[in-house]
């Protein structure tokens, strides 16, 4: 394993660190229990917006606290989600007396420890909302599994339901968008190489060189079936086609299309699979109205791609163009 | 030895010095049909609960294992710290000011401990997870309290129950947890869950055996 | 060699044609010959600003194309430098009447096409001026060289000049500060892996599991040695002493500390590199005014990272906080 | 064969072919020392010349040239583009009009290509570049074209001079070009572009013997 960190063990710690040395204008980083707020949290009368999960998938989520998007974010151990007692500190911190929306990814870990942390927020008197994220098509059979995962969708619903709280909509309403949002989002992701867990220190599986993953999550663990090479088109078509089996969209509907990088794949290549989800979304006749191209949800330097469609709706349209001023994402502002 | 606060602390340390001999086979079996970090995160708390027994050493079992509780909640993460922490929050509050535990104290403790589980994780027998050891713990160490055995005999029956669990969970397909993604493909491996309750047992009835 | 793409020879136009589709709000892309402009070219009266060089340091240049930015990005082959032919109509196509000014990286072949270019372009009536960077300080004696090659600052350069530009600098006002940026700005990259170009489909070099390499250019090149694995602070003091002796700051001067990934390390490990170069410059005196962290200026897929310093003045500070709207950077708009 | 219009065209599609064939070995010499796309810059710069070749055969030897510069100047990029172009570009304008071409000329040629390496790149003997080919074979040739050799002659003693003088680049440390930035370690390499231009010089001659 070669990497650029110290100590194995060291590596969140250090990186939230040298995170907030570079943006100190914007978050606060909190120690002891590790969380991150915006640098004027509480925000007096906004709903708080608290995301959080295992480390190893940055931007997410400590780049996109700020203004317009998330008020707090919990980083966990490497792919492990936070503890209740990082989790209710940043709720109690960003309270500014209208409620906190939890946006959870839907992870067992992540599930319970969020669930308990909300139960004793609220026992110290702050109203919660939680938001679920389940967007990943890849777990098919979801009566069978701890249900779909929470993947690319969950940059769109802290995006969206941010610039909600950000206008001044109250806990219930920001909770609401938020959920419109994942019941509207898809996303399917697939892997050329693993990433290694610095913890680890080997690789979360093998794949020959001929070899690829379809259907991972964001943890580097295995997805649900492995496949001969494919170009990059073969490819596209075969995530999109289980999102749009999946979010069954109408003709001339609009849609914000998400080609997102798993961290250690080029932009270049970010673009040839763009190039082609826009054509075969043209061409199946809806209308790609927004669009994000980058590494905005990760697996440490996974080498891969996801794809996520969400059906826009006008106020969805609105409340993803706000002004929005993080790490991680910024504009008009 | 009797099962007074000194075994438990006996206990405790013995099982975060097995999680940390096995938190490599732990990852390994992870990394198969989850994310390898298992052993990582059981470490992890245990290697936390150890300090906290040094600060201040607990009076009564029970207190032992709410400080397990807490402190696996708060440093686990992941699946295992809440269930984890959830089963030995649940044991304590069913031992009580108990200061020394007979067989069937033991017996209604892992009980309450796998009820915790289930409560939270709502996960059945054969969903391929750590219930798959606890619950065959849990029976076998009633059936040994009922035949009025001693506390060591009790929780070597859990132990070997728990441990037969886990070796059982290898065909199946996970239904909960992260390996769960993994559909068909999660047969033929281990549940680490499981793995790490069999170890966690063990440890219990070799502290009594050694003492 | 697995990678998301589908004809290797097809990567640079599919990969822009991509990159046209998802910012065709900002940018128009421009084939045979390929390259790309404001989507509002020519801005009359002011300063046009064109960069390019190989492809396979996305986002570089096209990513810069934007307000307040570059007005024209010139992409060649991978790793290759453009042709006259394309950056003579990228020139003519940006010129609003006050001028061209060119920036470009000191390798031989962009400095000789981009040579041909300018002469061609000013007999077409266009002023040309060129700004070169050359802020590597891995090449040691540049009387025996090519000279210092333009990296990391190259963004700098860009950004700031593009500022210049954009508020009404005339032409040999905007060379000038392009310029002066050039002459303050240092930059030293290592590498943990190589990168593979697609049409070769091998590594451009091989390191053990244990080998780094110091002094990498941003084209899969060897560097200038090779040396046993370090650690993150290791490596950091490494680049940042290298740095620090050729530019020779003042105690209390401000600069602007670049931690760039080379596209495939993850931004956690160059958040580890910018806590540590933050926390040595600070020690020693140095106030680090502004940052930048991400994957600015690539070599594909390659894993490492480049170190970029610039001692700032106000004017430099004032034109870097100026709006940009561009894929890549955007601040202020 | 006469060293005509003809001729040139032959010889420009033999080096188009030999240069399509050496492409991996030239991509490897650069991948030692450079950027691993010298091979692939000359292929695509000579397959877009068979191309314009076909659409418009030119008339005499020196419009062969002229064209040749055009296309590698627009398609090969890099340092080898506007070097080879302007190498091409000042070989045509020596040649002028002539329609056929005697030793002299054809060594004059080879000089006027060399001086404008040298003018653009700004290369010395021993830099570790094409301009360690180029100025033994302009060399060797005006021997030969002094000595009154007809044209086959001074082009073969041209191409052997060249690949001598591309041979002779592997010990030297580059002072040019990317390989530079080597340094030290650019030593026990054979560059590049000193290979290309031996292998066209070697097609040049083949074209004459083989008609
Ligand atoms: N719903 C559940 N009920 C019971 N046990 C579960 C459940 N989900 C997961 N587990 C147990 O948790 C173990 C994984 O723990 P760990 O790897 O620490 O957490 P994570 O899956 O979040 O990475 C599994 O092996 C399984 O035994
Ligand atoms: N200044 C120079 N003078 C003469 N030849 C040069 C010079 N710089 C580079 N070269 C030649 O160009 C060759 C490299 O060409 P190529 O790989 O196509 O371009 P690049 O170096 O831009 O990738 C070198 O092998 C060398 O022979
Ligand atoms: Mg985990
Ligand atoms: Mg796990
Ligand atoms: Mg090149
Ligand atoms: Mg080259």
């Amino acid at each position: 394993m070669k990497k650029l960190i110290n100590d194995p063990r060291a590596v969140v710690d250090e990186s939230v660190e040298g995170f907030g040395l570079a943006y100190g204008d914007l978050v606060t980083v909190h120690t002891d229990p590790l969380f991150i707020t915006r640098a004027d949290a509480p925000v007096k009368g906004k709903v708080g917006l608290v995301s959080g999960g295992g480390s190893g998938h940055e931007p997410l989520h400590a780049g996109y606290v700020g203004k317009g998007m998330l008020d707090a974010a919990v980083p966990g151990a490497v792919f492990t989600s936070p503890t209740p007692d990082q989790i209710i500190p940043a709720t109690l911190a960003v309270d500014g007396g209208a409620g906190v929306v939890h946006i959870v990814k839907n992870y067992t870990g992540d599930v319970l420890n969020f669930e308990t942390a909300a139960e004793m927020a609220q026992a110290e008197g702050v109203e919660v909302r939680t938001v679920l994220v389940n967007d990943d098509v890849a777990v098919e059979d979801s009566l069978y599994t701890a249900g779909r995962r929470g993947v690319g969708g969950t940059v769109l619903v802290e995006k969206i339901a941010g610039a909600a709280a950000d206008r001044g909509d109250n806990l219930d309403a920001v909770a609401a968008i938020g959920s419109r949002v994942n019941a509207n989002v898809r996303s399917m992701g697939m892997a050329l190489a693993a990433c290694t867990v610095p913890h680890a220190g080997v690789p979360s599986f093998e794949l020959a060189e001929d070899e690829i993953e379809i259907g991972i999550g964001i943890h580097g663990e295995p997805g649900r079936h492995r496949i001969p090479m494919e170009n990059a088109d073969g490819i596209t078509d075969r995530l999109l086609e289980a999102i749009l089996t999946d979010l069954s969209l109408n003709q001339g509907e609009k849609v914000l299309l998400f080609v997102n990088g798993m961290g250690g794949t080029p932009l270049s290549e970010l673009y040839i699979v763009y190039r082609r989800a826009a054509k075969v979304l043209a061409e199946k006749g809806f209308t790609v109205e927004r669009s994000l191209v980058g590494n905005y949800i990760t697996a440490i330097e996974m080498q891969g791609c996801s794809i996520t469609v969400l059906r826009l709706d006008d106020e969805m349209i609105q409340l993803w163009d706000a002004p929005v001023h993080t790490p991680a994402l910024r504009w008009g502002i | 030895m009797g099962l007074d606060a000194d075994w438990a602390m006996s206990w405790l340390r013995a099982a975060a010095a097995v999680l940390a001999d096995q938190r490599a086979y732990l990852c390994d079996l992870d990394r198969a049909i989850g994310d390898g970090d298992h052993g990582e995160n059981m470490d992890r708390g245990f290697q936390a609960l150890l300090a906290k027994l040094d600060e201040a050493p607990p009076a009564t079992p029970g207190a032992a294992l709410k400080l397990t509780a807490m402190t696996l909640m708060s440093k686990v993460g992941g699946a295992a710290g809440p269930l984890y922490g959830t089963a030995f929050l649940r044991a304590a509050t069913a031992l009580g000011e108990a200061s020394e535990l007979d067989g069937s104290q033991v017996a209604e403790a892992l009980a309450a401990a796998r009820d915790g589980i289930v409560a939270r994780g709502k996960a059945e027998l054969q969903d391929k997870t750590m219930v798959d050891a606890w619950t065959p713990a849990v029976d076998a160490a009633r059936a040994a309290a009922e035949a009025g055995s001693a506390p060591l005999q009790v929780l070597e029956a859990a132990a070997k129950a728990a441990q037969d669990g886990a070796v059982a969970t290898d065909p199946l397909v996970a239904r909960k947890g992260r390996a769960s993604y993994l559909g068909e493909r999660s047969a033929g491996h281990r549940d680490p869950g499981a793995v790490s309750t069999a170890l966690i047992l063990q440890a219990a009835a070799d502290t009594v055996a050694q003492a």
